[in-house]
């Protein structure tokens, strides 16, 4: 079926719900109203005020309360309705959720998915376009996946919530709506942490995910224009990284951009140029560059487009590493 | 006054009934001036609202959070502190900053997306609009604690919506205030809904001006489409905070008229009939009333304040869509101090990228 | 018997007066065996508390928060609930672990430094201990959500601290509880410091058991160094609860006759005499009067019952010290349900940089 | 006068106290108590309890009323308790402390110092052993500073409660109490965003900051032994960090170790390793390697001495990149 991703999304949220009663939805307006986005559209008509919850405005409750629900035996989906909005429930996150499996040594898990839209791009209010992926992949215990497509958006989600680890889940808002694609009915997983080779090429390697995939295609496509053949790897889990997928890109074409719209400064580039230079120093015919957004904080959408990369800045820093 | 009113009983200060009535014994007996005032800030911040949504609509201004409904809990509010007092806003204040001084150009401005709204105009105690729900609170607070310590005699104000008293701010900042005293005055403006969720689904507690029981200070339920309820219920604890008596926690009992936000439609989770039913207590009809009986309104002074309204509207948008934009200085400039050496790089990378016209 | 104790009347529960005498009416009439039972338990958490102290001072357990003066509490509380309840415990929850079954030389294992002692034997529903204070509160609330939900007919126990219910979490988990009428039931351990902190600057609240107003739901203040008036409140409320009546807070009023912890000096902050007045109050002794007064208790008894608190101990003990120290493989093994091959090199080359007996 | 770094922080504090009338200090137990190591002892004796407060145990509404504060003149220094229990407060800190300048084009700033006892090696309870430093060097706006010493501890705090910019101020619980220094009498300030070449050496740097410039120390003495000259970079801030002194240094060795007690992943070391990899890459003769803790949960006390890296295992470093 022809669909957007966020579409795609409500599809892995109904299809694990029916497949799996253990399966829970809730947070901020998820119920009758569908989700700000409209990602749990119709699931509360047709699993019910106990599968499907509206809560208070309250973060930290509603992941602390899914801990308490694991316990109990539910898969708990809560939704944090923006990026922005997932600090309160930070405690929550890194000092239980990640590491209750390590403090009790295996008695109790944290088997939930945190869905939340991330990243800029759509105009909206302040704290509306965060991505600061990097802060969950410093943690231990949580894995963080990002898809970049409606058929990886399916895929990926069903395997979260079928994981049994604490998953991060961010939805690129910018993504929600912007390209349709054809999305099994039936429901499917996708693997974790494993790297996808959308694109081959031989003379530099992208690693992107997220809103910044299609940019990555875009730039690439205009590189090819110019006789620079380029392979682009979608990272869809950040953390545990595929670092092997990254090197042998890497050892093959000799020269590394990482694309992130977050801000430089110890974004998850740092991660990925850091891996490549300890793991494959001697095939880098360039240093391993980073496109990202500057470190600070994200404009107002009158201005949001300063912000992330753009098409033209990848290709500026293609034809340094070209030229390096 | 606000002691008379326990929200355990269920009791509701109210001053007008809803065909204009003043209770008696409750009338604060304000001066004509002041009357036509709060009128007036009411039909202003009407008419600048419904601009901000027909901006929206034409691409000309942002997502937009709209105040309709709101006018006589945010003109009351406002029009009871004085200009040392300081104000830490929510996101639905157009009323409280009209009132306040606050100019209108640059509200819009920032709703159109530009930091630059955000600076307030020396000499106005107004904090920026504050996004995540609840988190202003525990600043409010803390100024409280400043005003009390540096003994200003002030007070602070802030508000919030009814789903921010779920949030974890909201009790850790009036518990900080009932513990250090503070000249705070809280006001829920509790609107019914939080987006979609419904009030009633934001809390088992039957009111929420009873939460103040939980902080050992008073709460107190004012009808928050009685413009002379909110004024004097703020008034009194604006007076109590002032003279060291400590916080207050108002809820203003009111409802959201329009979307929540121009992303949503309400028609989603509530019904016409309730709608309807709200209508009839629109803040601006009923003192509108209120004003007849007294001799103070009549059609010739609407069409008056109908006409300022609007020229102030118009110019104000005119004067914000005048200004330019950000340049690339601009969002770099204000992450420190001084910038260091990197962000300068940045930011010389960023405009070597760009455009001319864009730099 | 909750609802006639009006906290905002200053009404406290309490069964037994100092001499240990039962107020009329009030009495739960347990059996003979329960209340020796209850006895014996308070005397074995005293014990081991005075072990660990010891053990702490000699370097064979890490920095400790002792449950002295706590016991009536936490064995009242724990005794009252039934096997299938579960239970969200805060850091100082001794008794109500040794009540509720779970092995002492876990508990000491734990205090000792090693997470092993956090894995809560299978078959009971016991959370692990929780340091960042509140933390735990929305998490009961959430296992109050699925045992709903799941119409599991069980309740749902968690303990906190006086300090506690300054914390965001504490706010938003017990709103949550109102909002979703969880069958939880929330233990407010108040005695009397938060460290440093006493409870007058922690909340200015008369009492905590107030708190509850605000979440739409009864709260009670229960004496908390009376044994009989934690186990019927906690019963109480777990029943209401069981049936579908909501959640409740109890509020246990008592003192933390030790230090915080081991590493605190509470002669900083409190005078000998507040504490002396607290030893007058001790739970154990009261309740001896009681069951002396019932002819439960002789220095025979006395002295079987401390022998036997005494073994436990000191097996408890042993048994903890005899475990092997965690291995490499062990403080890898549990950070994913898998561990990815990065991790796992992590851990090859750690082991690699170790001595042989250290690996 | 000589003293522990403990006592140079509550020296720093009663200096700055003294001068400036508008700083005020306050968090759970820095009053009567003192703090929970010392660190504000005697404050409360001295300047009152309007400038020395003792709060709530409410970790968001301290930073929270920091804010406010700080709009009303006064210059905040809360304190918490240990890094473990900063995560409440995060949304202040990120959504509200970091931008509060930029949101407001400089009307309001957060000129305010969180204090924060941090890091492992004292057999500390769970939770009390944290050293997330990178998290909040991801977020623009924030100036994050660990001193290494009494003196460094002295003159960095006094430094940033006269700074403009809101301070993380992270302070190394197990050089609290660990060595004695002599320390000036009279207040005085140290530069911010000035990285210390601590030691001079040529074959090869090591960056390192907090309770792992004494590890390096020990390490470079070892090394210095076997033939192996080592310069040691204290980073002093992390954040906006000192890429130049760093750079330069690695530009004489030509090898570098970043030494941090973080996890690995998305540590500051990545950051440090990318800045090299970007802007030294032809002068290195061996990979940028990390020492860090493993991507783990710190362990309970009887085992924390497997986490955070020792000697050894910085000299089987030294040794790798000497021999690459
Ligand atoms: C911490 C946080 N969580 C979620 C949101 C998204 N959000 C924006 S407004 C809103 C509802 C606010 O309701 P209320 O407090 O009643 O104020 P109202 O909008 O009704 O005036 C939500 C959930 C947010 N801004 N901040
Ligand atoms: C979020 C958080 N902040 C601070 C601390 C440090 N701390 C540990 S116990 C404690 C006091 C707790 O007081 P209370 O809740 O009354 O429990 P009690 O220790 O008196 O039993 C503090 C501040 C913590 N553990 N967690
Ligand atoms: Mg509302
Ligand atoms: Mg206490």
């Amino acid at each position: 079926m022809i669909m957007t991703m966020v579409q795609a999304i409500n599809r892995a949220l109904a299809g694990e719900m029916e497949r799996d009663d253990r399966v829970v939805v809730f947070g901020e307006d998820v119920g009758r109203d569908g989700g700000v986005f409209r990602a749990t559209d119709g699931l509360f008509d047709k699993f019910g005020p106990e599968r499907v919850m509206d809560t208070p405005l309250a973060e930290s409750a509603a992941v602390g309360a899914a801990i308490g629900m694991a316990a109990l035996g539910l898969r708990p989906v809560p939704e944090i309705q923006f990026m922005g909005f997932i600090y309160p429930a930070f405690n929550q996150i890194v000092s239980h959720v990640a590491r209750l499996r390590n403090r009790t040594r295996g008695r109790f898990t944290a088997p939930l998915t945190i869905r939340t839209p991330y990243g800029a791009g759509i105009k909206a209010l302040e704290h509306h376009s965060e991505s600061t992926e990097a802060l969950f992949c410093h943690i231990p215990g949580l894995t963080v996946v990002v898809p970049s497509s409606p058929y990886d958006a399916k895929g990926l989600l069903a395997a979260s919530i079928r994981s049994d680890d604490p998953v991060i889940f961010l939805e690129p808002t910018r993504l929600y709506r912007a390209e349709k694609q054809d999305v099994p009915e039936a429901p499917y997983d996708l693997p974790l942490r494993q790297a996808a080779v959308i694109r081959e090429g031989r003379d530099l390697t992208i690693v992107a995910w997220g809103a910044m995939v299609p940019v990555a295609h875009e730039a690439a496509s205009a590189a090819e224009a110019g006789g620079v053949s380029v392979e682009i790897v979608d990272l869809r889990t950040l953390s545990p990284m595929d670092r092997e997928t990254i090197l042998a890109s890497v050892r093959k074409t000799g020269r590394a951009l990482v694309l992130h719209e977050a801000p430089k400064t110890c974004g998850l580039g740092a991660e990925i140029a850091a891996t490549i230079g300890e793991s494959a120093l001697l095939s880098l015919k360039a240093p391993v560059m980073r496109v990202t957004a500057p470190d600070i904080t994200v404009p107002l959408p009158k201005n949001e487009d300063l912000y992330y990369p753009n098409t033209d800045r990848v290709l500026r820093a293609v034809r340094k590493l070209m030229e390096y | 006054m606000i002691e008379r009113f326990d929200p355990l009983k269920g009791e509701r200060l109210r001053v007008l009934d809803e065909d204009g009535q003043a209770v008696p014994g409750l009338d604060p007996n304000l001066s004509d001036d002041l009357l036509r005032t709060l009128y007036e800030r009411m039909v202003q911040t009407r008419a600048a609202d419904a601009k901000a949504l027909k901006l929206q609509r034409q691409g000309r201004l942002g997502t937009y959070a709209p105040s309709v409904g709101h006018e006589a809990s945010q003109v009351g509010l406002a029009s009871a502190m004085s200009r040392d007092d300081w104000f830490f806003p929510y996101f639905r204040d157009l009323g409280t900053f009209l009132t306040l001084g606050y100019p209108l150009a640059d509200y819009y401005h920032f709703w159109m997306g530009n930091e630059a709204g955000l600076r307030t105009p020396d000499g106005l105690n107004i904090f920026p609009i504050s996004i995540p729900v609840a988190s202003q609170i525990p600043q409010a607070v803390g100024a409280g604690i400043a005003a009390k310590s540096r003994k200003l005699g002030i007070a602070v104000v802030t508000t919030f919506g009814d789903g921010a008293t779920s949030e974890g701010d909201f009790h850790e900042g009036l518990n900080f205030a009932g513990v250090f005293r503070t000249p705070n005055v809280f006001v829920c403006i509790n609107n019914q809904f939080a987006i979609s969720v419904p009030r009633s689904r934001q809390s088992a507690a039957a009111t929420l001006a009873q939460k103040a029981i939980a902080y050992g200070f008073p709460g107190v339920q004012v009808d928050g489409n009685d413009v002379l309820a909110v004024f004097a219920a703020t008034w009194e604890a604006l007076a109590v905070a002032r003279s060291g008596g400590g916080p207050t926690l108002i809820e203003a009992y009111t409802y959201r008229m329009g979307d929540h936000t121009t992303s949503d439609d309400a028609a989603r989770y509530r019904t016409k009939e309730e709608v309807q039913q709200w209508e009839r207590r629109d803040p601006l009809a009923r003192f509108r009333l209120y004003l007849g009986r007294k001799g103070l309104w009549d059609e010739a002074y609407e069409k008056e304040v109908q006409a300022a309204a609007s020229d102030l509207v118009e110019k104000s948008v005119a004067e914000a869509e005048a200004r330019p934009p950000a340049s690339v200085d601009d969002i770099f400039a204000y992450t420190y101090a001084e910038a260091p050496p990197d962000l300068n790089a940045q930011r010389d990378e960023l405009k070597a990228s760009l455009p001319e016209g864009r730099r």
